[in-house]
């Protein structure tokens, strides 16, 4: 047979699109359709739940992605002005109380009771003290995170910032926006704060 | 050892127990158990209730057991007992609210090698108490529990 | 009435390896169900096994055996073509009783 | 201040190499340990109770119709259960319709048994003795296709669609923590606390996971398919609750099988 225009035109379609038989932008937008009628509000986990801001709609892409600068500074900035630091100028808590938050893994999801305090899963992620060998890697070791910087107001403010909204220094962190969504209380982030600068933290032994 | 005391004071305990939970007592019930063993809340009562306070350590005794379990709730354990005429193997683990988990009496041509799972609520040492020519020994290891997934 | 169990045994040079799958919750009577109320204690107590009328293993079981229980043990002297008959009873006083041909 | 001498710095950066190491090692031990306690869990699955129990709810005439699930076809023809698992999620013609397993499964229920939608899932994940159908099924069909290679193809329109939605499902962020299945699952050699987390946009990644499932989850004492694992990823996820055989939950399945193609079918597997 001999190949006619219009046929190579669409052989060219096809191989610069894979396999998709939707753009990129229909398939986004067929998605979040879908996922509306495929889910439905349970406890505290409303369908809003699928509502993204700014940060969520830009990140939904794969890991190492590289976004625009104009992108990264973007979301930057908005989530950096959105940090609340505590208003008695104090962010180091209880180490202690920290650790407790730390380790739990429960809060907001449909099977937690709402009036019940959130934990931060920290060690779902983070490698922490000595002590626990139970820690995850999709994060950073934090072991000796305060003795390595020291606990200057500048430090304080950093940490509390970093646990209020990670997206306020990195776009796109992996790592959730405790203050930003309130899933941490106030009191709960100077803790952790505190877990992780307390020169008497295990964090920092 | 007075062998007819304590099988009347297990029978008793069983009676009490089946009549406490309103339950009578099947006519099948050819077999024993060990209530006394089995309700003891601390090593050293459980050891007391099977007979066997002061059991010798003994390096002939294998315990199979992780190092470490991803999970409290299926802990692998096999036991095996290299001492001569082993007679029944028994399985403990210290810091369960029950120590006792299992006993098994092994009959002669039974391999003494047993292997079965158990849960375990913390990081605790793991007691096997082997009976060999009327005699009790024991041998211990410890399996740490460690936090699993995402925690919710 | 509770599950069948799956018993797998093997013969090899003399020595008869059983392996021996059980369906039962082995609640400890420490667990909370989602109302808050304890769930009563429901455990196999009691495991006899038997070939050819003889008592091959017999052992006796609190709550910390696992649940959906696993048991393996070998004894000697079976015939491959034999059975192993293999009984459980709760402390509810259910039973279950199946057999297994050696392989 | 005086300075330190060099040999105090190498004494030190030596006594820092041999710390760092030390924890190293200590990390590594742990991991090895946890390798040895799979390993020991895999003699004697529990699965196996659940596909006894699938292959006589499969043969049993219930229903409003009084009929079995014998002639159900599974995209292989009616009744072949042998490797159907390893090419699923696909298009069928009868319902115009992507599929997995249990998607297909509720169809069948509907139109050979007579029950309604409602009546056939009213209990997809057991609980204890509340036992689901689902999962004995699915504990059978998919040991029929154990040692079988993945090929989940996309010929057809609405199964290159279906792919295509997954993908975006996959990197999609949301809820109060601005979680994406990407976020555990997009990256080489990450754990969340001791469990690996297989990459999943890569093959190797995608192989290995979907491969072993479903699977006996020791912590629960359950056998959980792979609708159950999307469903609570995304509990975890803080998401709402995604509705069983839903759209997304079959689009989602579509994505991640294929991925896994070429790999050999190795569950009902048993897994933490």
């Amino acid at each position: 047979m001999k190949p006619r225009k219009p046929f190579v035109a669409l052989l060219a379609a096809l191989l610069l699109a894979g396999c998709a038989t939707l753009s990129d932008e229909e398939a986004s937008r067929r998605a979040l359709d879908v996922m509306k009628t495929s889910f439905k509000e349970r406890g505290q986990a409303k369908l809003d739940r699928l509502d993204q801001d700014d940060a969520q709609r830009a990140c939904s892409v794969p890991p190492g992605t590289e976004l625009p600068k104009a992108t990264t500074e973007r979301l930057e900035k908005a989530n950096l002005a959105a940090i609340r630091y505590p208003s008695d100028g104090k962010l180091m808590g209880d180490w202690k109380a920290g650790e407790r938050v730390a380790q739990s893994g429960v809060g907001m999801q449909y099977s937690d009771d709402p009036k019940r305090p959130a934990g931060a899963n920290c060690y779902a992620c983070h490698q922490l003290s000595k002590q626990e060998i139970s820690f995850g890697t999709i994060g950073p070791s934090l072991y000796h995170f305060g003795k390595q910087r020291g606990a200057s107001v500048a430090i304080q403010r950093y940490t509390y910032g970093k646990i209020y909204n990670s997206n306020a220094f990195t776009a796109c962190s992996n790592m959730p926006r405790f203050g930003h969504k309130g899933i941490l209380t106030e009191q709960q982030m100077k803790d952790v704060t505190a877990l992780l600068l307390d020169p008497a933290s295990p964090v920092n032994q | 050892m007075n062998r007819s005391r304590r099988s009347a004071v297990r029978a008793g305990g069983v009676l009490a127990l089946l009549m406490a939970a309103g339950i009578r007592p099947s006519l099948a019930q050819g077999q024993q158990w060990n209530q006394a063993a089995f309700a003891g809340k601390t090593l050293k009562d459980a050891l007391a209730a099977l007979g066997a306070p002061a059991a010798a350590a003994s390096g002939s005794i294998l315990i199979k057991a992780p190092e470490i379990a991803e999970n409290g709730a299926v802990v692998p354990v096999a036991i095996e007992s290299k001492l001569p005429n082993t007679q029944s193997i028994t399985l403990l683990v210290e810091k369960n609210p029950q120590p006792l988990a299992a006993s098994f009496d092994i009959p002669a041509g039974t391999e003494p090698s047993v292997s079965t799972r158990v849960k375990m609520a913390e990081s605790s040492d793991v007691y096997a108490l082997v009976k060999a020519d009327g005699k009790f020994f024991v041998a211990r290891k410890e399996v740490k529990i460690t936090i699993g997934g995402c925690g919710g | 009435m509770a599950d069948p169990m799956r018993i797998r045994i093997a013969e090899k040079d003399g020595l008869v390896n059983v392996r021996i799958l059980m369906s039962h919750e082995m609640e400890t009577g420490q667990r909370k169900d989602s109302s808050g109320a304890l769930v009563p204690a429901h455990f196999i107590r009691n495991v006899v096994a038997t070939y050819q009328g003889r008592t091959v293993l017999s052992a006796q079981w609190g709550t910390a055996v696992a649940k959906n229980p696993f048991l393996e043990f070998s004894f000697k002297g079976g015939k491959k073509g034999e059975k192993v008959i293999v009984t459980w009873e709760d402390n509810k006083g259910d039973k279950r009783t199946d057999e297994a041909t050696i392989s | 201040m005086k300075r330190p001498s060099a040999s105090l710095v190498a004494a030190l950066l030596a006594l820092a190499a041999a710390v760092a190491s030390a924890g190293a090692q200590a990390q590594s031990d742990t991991i090895d340990e946890i390798q040895k306690y799979r390993q020991q869990l895999q003699d004697g699955n529990p699965a196996e109770l659940w596909e006894a129990r699938g292959e006589a709810l499969w043969k049993q005439k219930r229903g409003p119709k009084n009929a079995s699930l014998e002639a159900c076809d599974l995209g292989k023809g009616p009744g072949v259960v042998k490797g159907a698992y390893a090419e699923m999620p696909r298009w069928f013609a009868d319902a115009d319709r992507v599929m997995d397993l249990e998607t297909r499964l509720v169809h069948c229920m509907i139109t050979l048994q007579g029950f309604t939608f409602a009546e056939a899932t009213r209990r997809p994940y057991g609980a204890g003795s509340n036992r689901s159908d689902f999962e004995s099924l699915a504990a059978w069909i998919t040991s029929e296709s154990k040692g079988v290679t993945m090929n989940v193809a996309l010929g057809h329109a609405k199964e290159r669609e279906a792919y295509q939605l997954g993908e975006k499902m996959f990197y999609f962020r949301g809820g109060s923590h601005d979680f994406a299945c990407a976020t555990c699952h997009g990256e080489d050699g990450k754990r969340i606390r001791l469990q690996d987390l297989p990459n999943l946009t890569r093959k190797a990644g995608a192989q290995l996971a979907y491969t072993t499932w479903p699977a006996y989850r020791v912590s629960q004492g359950e056998l959980r398919t792979f609708q159950w694992r999307l469903y609570d990823c995304f509990r975890q996820q803080r998401f709402p609750e995604l509705k069983f055989t839903s759209e997304a939950s079959v689009a989602l399945t579509t994505f991640l099988a294929h991925n896994a193609n070429g790999a050999a079918f190795n569950a009902p597997a048993i897994k933490r």
